[in-house]
């Protein structure tokens, strides 16, 4: 393969990601991770569900005290925003157009960010309220599903942010093309488990 | 249904000697011959599905032995390339219907037994006037190598040897005080586990009287890896008629033990913890109580089958066993002799006497 | 190549291996690996063997022992046993669905070497205060509660290893899926392929409930989550759910394998197609996916209630219908074939009964209420080495000798192979079958000794010797890998004579860039089909001959390995609390492997081409088609 | 490797008509969200409004299922040609995930 072959929008190949045969190869690979990843989260929400307002006895803190779903909401909101704005990366760079697909995936990683941001805050507020990670059963199996969740936002930003560094000044070629889906599905994979999350984790848990 | 089942007892009892007449273990352990309805269900079973399968393993030898013999090449010649047969879905489908009827007879009585073995709904029905069932329920707790068994209805507590009476349904509640341990007492009936987080229930009957066996008693084990002497955490079970056991229960539930009689053991008695220091602080030496002590309790120590669940019971095993614990059951929590002593080792007249009295302590007679 | 091969010195070789991406020399290493993990385990065995030899035998002290059986079933299962079967995956599957390679060589590598240093982790335990002493199922309560680092030396290894296997799953997945050569359709695929697929799909799917269940386990431990604490609201029913989640389908990774190289052997030394080819394809995958509704089949005691009991008992009993069909296929296949005893054969052919003994034994455990009497005891422990060693063993023994002249070019010596055989096969029926009777005599597992004079004396006796002949028969094997070795007679394509399926089609051992021309496959065991044309070539190419694009080996896969490896020492020193250099390994560690996949990442790796020039060379050493 | 892809350049026509395609697809896209949206904030208010639980719990483990269809087919293109396979894989996953799932929460707790 040729990394300086250079393309135009109209000698761009229609599927870029697969276009070549690794490309073909990531994109199943990345297929069978996400399904590896599914039972994984299936794992977490299980435990979670199983050790929901567990404690020692006399516990006082439960979910439907805890959570509050203003902040929650606009975490949502703004992730599944992300998830939009990242499709509009993939629109351009189906069209081969290099700068606008950098453009939207930057505002992505701010998206990103700033979920990444409020679910430190609302830890924090937690942790302040007494409800540490060892606090309970319950505390361990929620910080650690959602948690994970978290560390793999921060993981695919850092993605982001690696990829558009890199290729920033020798633009769109097969050979990134399917580097560039693959995290944008690997951000649609991380908002499909935040969508469990604010409903399981959440919504369930006010409702008690 | 209770005739139907002494019928199958009978029948179990039958095959049993039939059967296994010859290398099928020892009566006080062996579930190949089962003293009690729930071993002789699961033996059943055990016949059942052992026919079935015998007559798979039938079928795949005779296939496989004619073929091994009708087709090997020094016979047919190097030169022969066989017909390259696709397959026969005639032979498909037989080969996919007949296990599967198989396996419906074996589905039937397997989810019969599964209901019927959990079914516990008895447990808590008060004994009618005069149909002899007395229902009795045990609290069993595992606990670091040893077993305590608490009989709630009677308000007495024993440890590491179970005592029941025959011919009735006892229920057992087993909740485990450490870490994970499994209730098994073989020829009487299938495991359950002794799970730290929840009670399990589930029932046995005790169909013979130990006093008929060699040993006196059935051996009970523990069947989940739970330590390094979970090798060691054995108990026993006396069985013996209602009457009886009505008397053991009377005699537990006197509140003030038999004096010790002799001298030696009255010192016994003395370095035992007489003020309250010592072994007592562990060991509880009387019938009454309730289950959560730290040690097992010695109340009928005089009449058990071993020492530490399973050495020999003769005052050298317990002298061994008072001076060095963690020799004969590696982790357990009993302290050493120099802990207890006030740091100094119990001198053999000290362990004379300790034996004398423990020897002593006994609700039989 | 081979040409090339034998000028190099003795460290050129090993750092050949330390950075090769190509599969069939990572099929050496896990061969390598596996091999000496399995050596390990089956020494471990033994001492099992000499401790139970007799009642009361004070040779391993109770903690030992526990440290032992728990070191033998973890080794065995995960770094001998899936080793193995992994290494023929990456010697066989490639050349019979005709690729040049795996589709990720590099993560092929960074997989073996996770595995490798996860296990060596594992394994350093021994001399670092302590192994594992909880058995390979380590259940919660009981391994929350053991003192010393051995649990943190069971999670974390099984972690790293746990992540390379996984790797190397999804590896062949896409293999299987994109790299199948022209007219290779999925219903044309050999049978060996076909495993290696259910494999590691059920990899895929099993793994992370692991995974998962271990990270726990880390947190409980390292963290002070209460994940298993029961006062702080905990359940260690979790871990034993996550664990046969994982467990159960395990076993069917192992064995389908297995089932897969019998396939081949009984085709090939029956000189006859498979029987029902459709129908064992069918229910390879029938059996993946019952593997994932029976777990709790191991948990009949637990306390689950009636219900669920009943359901699992019926979905386990199902199992059997698939694997029958499998049985009465082989059977099928063998009759009205010509069959004729190889190695390779009779081990296939006393795979038959053993591994029934083994299936029916498993179903009558499925029978819940029996279960209650078998469980945890000695019946158990006969059931799993039945289907273990009688299955997935004398796989890897067969798959040993019909493999060997494919991955080495040289031939194991047949005579030696048998004496290996009936040792091996005679000490495995001796050891176990009477296990069956010592459980159902009361006799629990994992005791470390036992008091005499309850009837299982002599068993047990008898259970040891049959250890020693099978170790007997092991160490043959290790000759015989020497003595052939020495002699190194070179071997051609098809040593068998019989070959069906397109790695036979190839020089043993094949060229670096496997096939010069991309084969057409023609139909079902499509060597067999050119061989019966009269097609000298033994192949029908797909394309002309042009330049062949390859992967550029990397060491990067050591290095990222490494770094978890000294990471997971950080983090298992950092719990001790007194030692403060434990952070900066933690943390040294996790900048090595983060760092060498960024670099990794970044820099570009487009690999090299193999010029038709050179291609042309070799063919005219005959090195790409073994007519030399 | 040996067929790497071949480069050619569209004619005007072709070009026009895959942009246009392409940006239909982004209409349909916006689509999607929209809809995500709406669910999410129905998810929210029926939880807001203080509904009986075994009403609101099926209703929004529903909605939440149907976004993660959105995501899959338009977001993630599960949608177009030959991921038959692809798909086969999540649905197992998604089984294996279901019973995991069913598991810890029906006989954990007993
Ligand atoms: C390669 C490994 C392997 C394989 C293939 C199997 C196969 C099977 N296993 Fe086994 N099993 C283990 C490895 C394996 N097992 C291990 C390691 C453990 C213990 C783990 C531990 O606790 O440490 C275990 C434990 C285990 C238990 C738990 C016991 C307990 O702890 O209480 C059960 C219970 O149901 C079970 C059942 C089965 C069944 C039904 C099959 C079936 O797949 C077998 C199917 C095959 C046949 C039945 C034979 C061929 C069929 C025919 C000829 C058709 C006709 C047959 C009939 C109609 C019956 N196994
Ligand atoms: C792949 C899996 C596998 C394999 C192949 C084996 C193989 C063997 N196993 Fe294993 N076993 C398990 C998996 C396996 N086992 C598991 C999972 C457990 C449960 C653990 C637990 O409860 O947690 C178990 C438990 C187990 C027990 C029960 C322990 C207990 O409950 O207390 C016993 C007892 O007999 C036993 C014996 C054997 C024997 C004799 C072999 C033999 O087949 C071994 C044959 C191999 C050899 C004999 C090799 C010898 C080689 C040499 C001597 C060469 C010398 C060395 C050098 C040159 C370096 N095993
Ligand atoms: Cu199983």
């Amino acid at each position: 393969m040729d990394l300086n072959k250079q393309y135009t929008p109209r000698t761009w190949p229609d599927h870029p990601e697969t276009a070549t045969m690794e490309g073909k190869n990531k994109f199943v690979g990345f297929w069978l991770l996400l399904a590896a990843e599914t039972v994984t989260f299936a794992s977490l929400f299980a435990t979670y569900l199983a050790l929901k307002d567990k404690g020692p006895s006399g516990m006082e803190l439960s979910a439907s005290q805890l959570f509050e779903l203003p902040l929650v909401f606009a975490m949502t909101m703004i992730l599944l925003t992300s998830s939009l704005t990242s499709v509009y990366a993939m629109y351009h760079m189906k069209n081969h157009n290099f700068k606008a697909m950098q453009a939207w995936l930057g505002i992505t990683v701010l998206l990103g960010a700033t979920f990444l941001g409020l679910e430190i805050y609302e830890f924090n507020h937690y942790v302040h309220l007494g409800f540490g990670y060892t606090h309970s059963a319950f505390s361990a199996a929620f910080y650690t599903l959602v948690g994970t969740h978290g560390a793999h936002v921060l993981f695919g930003l850092c993605w982001f942010i690696a990829l558009m560094l890199r290729n920033a000044k020798r633009g769109l070629n097969t050979y990134n093309a399917p580097k560039f889906f693959l995290v944008s599905l690997y951000w649609h994979f991380i908002d499909v488990v935040w969508v469990f999350i604010f409903t399981v984790v959440y919504l369930m848990g006010v409702i008690g | 249904m209770v005739n139907g089942l002494k019928k199958w007892r009978l029948f179990a009892l039958l095959s049993a000697l039939l059967v296994f007449l010859a290398g099928c273990g020892q009566k006080e352990i062996s579930t190949l011959i089962p003293a009690g309805e729930v071993a002789a269900d699961q033996f059943n079973l055990l016949i059942l599905s052992s026919a079935v399968m015998l007559f798979v393993i039938v079928v795949v030898v005779i296939i496989y032995v004619l073929a091994l013999v009708k087709f090997r090449r020094s016979k047919l010649g190097d030169e022969l390339i066989p017909e390259q047969v696709e397959g026969s879905s005639r032979l498909e489908f037989i080969w996919t219907a007949v296990p599967i009827v198989l396996l419906l007879i074996l589905a039937v009585p397997t989810v019969y037994s599964t209901f019927d073995l959990a079914d516990i709904s008895t447990m808590d029905v008060e004994a009618e006037e005069g149909d002899g069932m007395t229902n009795l329920t045990v609290n069993v707790t595992g606990k670091l190598y040893w077993w305590e068994f608490e009989y709630p209805e009677y308000g007495i507590v024993t440890a590491q040897e179970l005592v029941v009476p025959t011919d009735e349904r006892v229920y057992f509640n087993l909740i485990a005080a450490d870490v994970k341990h499994s209730f098994w007492i073989p020829s009487i009936g299938g495991k359950l586990d002794v799970n730290p987080e929840n009670v399990n229930t589930f029932y046995l009957t005790f169909d013979q009287e130990s006093s008929e066996l060699d040993d006196g008693v059935f051996y009970g084990k523990c069947a989940e890896l739970c330590g390094p002497s979970h090798a060691l955490m054995d108990f026993k079970v006396k069985t013996m008629n209602a009457e009886d056991f009505d008397q053991w229960v009377a005699a537990m539930q006197e509140e003030e033990p038999a004096p010790v009689e002799g001298d030696l053991a009255q010192q016994g008695e003395e370095l035992f913890g007489a003020d309250g220091a010592g072994c007592i602080a562990c060991h509880a030496t009387s019938g009454t109580g309730t289950s959560g002590a730290v040690g097992p309790n010695l109340a009928t120590f005089g009449d058990r089958n071993r020492v530490a669940g399973y050495l020999e019971h003769d005052e050298e095993n317990l002298k061994n066993w008072i001076s060095d614990p963690q020799e004969y059951k590696p982790g357990n929590l009993m302290p050493d002799d120099e802990t207890l002593n006030g740091g100094e080792p119990f001198s053999d007249q000290e362990l004379d006497a300790l034996a004398a009295y423990l020897m002593g302590l006994t609700v039989e007679e | 190549m081979s040409s090339i091969a034998q000028k190099k010195g003795f460290g050129a070789t090993i750092w050949d291996y330390m950075t090769t991406v190509d599969h069939k020399k990572i099929a050496i290493l896990y061969l390598i690996s596996g091999g000496f993990f399995f050596l390990v385990g089956g020494l471990e065995a033994m001492l099992i063997r000499i401790q139970l030899m007799k009642a009361g035998n004070d040779f391993l002290s109770a903690g030992t022992y526990n440290e032992v059986m728990t070191m033998h079933g973890t080794t065995m299962i995960f770094l001998a046993a899936m080793p193995l079967l992994l290494a023929f995956m990456n010697a066989v599957m490639p050349l019979q669905i005709g690729a040049r390679d795996v589709a990720f060589p590099f993560l092929n590598s960074l997989g073996f070497w996770l595995f490798l240093f996860g296990g060596i982790f594992l394994n350093l335990s021994w001399f670092m205060g302590g192994a594992p002493d909880a058995g390979w199922t380590n259940y919660a309560s009981l391994a929350i509660a053991s003192e010393g680092h051995g649990i943190d030396f069971y999670a974390l290894g099984l972690t790293i290893s746990g992540f390379g296997t996984l790797i190397a799953g999804i590896n062949f997945v896409v293999t299987i899926i994109n790299m199948r050569a022209p007219g290779m359709t999925y219903m044309r695929m050999p049978l060996f392929t076909w495993t290696t697929f259910v494999a590691s799909v059920l990899i895929i799917f099993a793994f992370p409930p692991l995974t998962v269940g271990i990270f726990f386990m880390v947190f409980d431990r390292m963290f002070g989550a209460n994940f298993f604490d029961v006062t702080m609201g905990g359940n260690t029913i979790i871990w034993e759910h996550l664990f046969w989640i994982f467990g159960h389908p395990e076993v069917y990774i192992l064995v389908l394998p297995a089932f897969g190289i019998f396939s081949e052997i009984f085709a090939i030394f029956s000189r006859k197609r498979l029987f029902g080819y459709t129908a064992l394809v069918f229910a390879t995958i029938l059996i993946g996916f019952y593997g994932f509704m029976v777990w709790a089949h191991h948990m009949f005691t637990v306390g689950l209630g009636p219900t669920a009991n009943a359901v699992f008992a019926l979905a386990t009993m199902a199992i059997a219908v698939p694997t029958g069909i499998k049985i009465f296929n082989w059977l099928l296949t063998i009759w009205g074939g010509s069959i004729t005893f190889t190695t390779p054969m009779i081990y296939a052919i006393a795979f038959i009964p053993s591994f029934v003994a083994g299936g029916v034994t498993g179903v009558m455990q499925a029978i819940a209420p029996l279960d209650y009497q078998l469980h945890d005891s000695y019946f158990i422990v006969a059931h799993f080495h039945y289907v273990i060693v009688g299955g997935v063993v004398l796989a890897i023994l067969a798959g040993t000798h019909l493999y060997w002249p494919k991955m080495f070019g040289t031939m194991l010596n047949e005579k030696l192979g048998k004496w290996t055989f009936w040792f091996f096969f005679i000490g495995f029926h001796l050891t176990f079958f009477i296990q069956h009777f010592l459980g159902l005599m009361g006799m629990p597992r994992r005791v470390y000794t036992f008091v005499g004079d309850q009837g299982w004396d002599l068993y047990n006796a008898i259970s040891s010797v049959g250890a020693l002949f099978m170790a007997i028969g092991v160490i043959i094997m290790l000759v015989n890998v020497i003595m052939t070795t020495v002699k190194n007679e070179r071997v051609g394509n098809d040593p068998w004579g019989d070959g069906r399926t397109l790695e036979w089609a190839i020089p043993s051992p094949p060229p670096f860039y496997n096939f010069a021309q991309t084969p057409l496959v023609r139909g079902l065991d499509s060597y067999w089909i050119e061989k019966m044309e009269g097609n000298k070539k033994g192949m029908t190419f797909a394309e002309p001959l042009g330049d062949i694009h390859m992967p550029n080996n990397s060491f990067i896969p050591v290095v990222i390995s490494l770094g978890l490896f000294i990471a997971s020492f950080g983090a298992l020193y950092h719990l001790d609390g007194d030692k403060p250099w434990a952070l900066p390994v933690l943390i040294i560690g996790l900048a090595i492997t983060f760092i060498s996949m960024l670099v990794r990442s970044l820099k570009d790796d487009l690999g090299f081409h193999i010029t038709k020039a050179e291609l042309l060379e070799d063919q005219k050493r005959g090195e790409t088609d073994g007519s030399k | 490797m040996a067929h790497d892809e071949q480069t050619t350049e569209r004619s005007q026509t072709e070009y026009e008509f895959l942009r246009r395609k392409r940006a239909e697809e982004m209409r349909g896209q916006l689509t999607s969200f929209a809809m995500m949206i709406f669910l999410t904030l129905i998810a929210f208010t029926a939880v807001a409004a203080d509904f009986s639980p075994y009403l609101i719990v099926p209703i929004i483990l529903l909605l939440a299922a149907v976004q993660v269809v959105l995501q899959l087919y338009h977001f993630m293109h599960l949608k177009e040609k030959g991921t038959g396979m692809i798909a086969f894989f999540m649905y197992s996953g998604m089984f294996v995930a279901f019973i995991t799932i069913l598991a810890l929460v029906t006989i954990v707790w007993w």
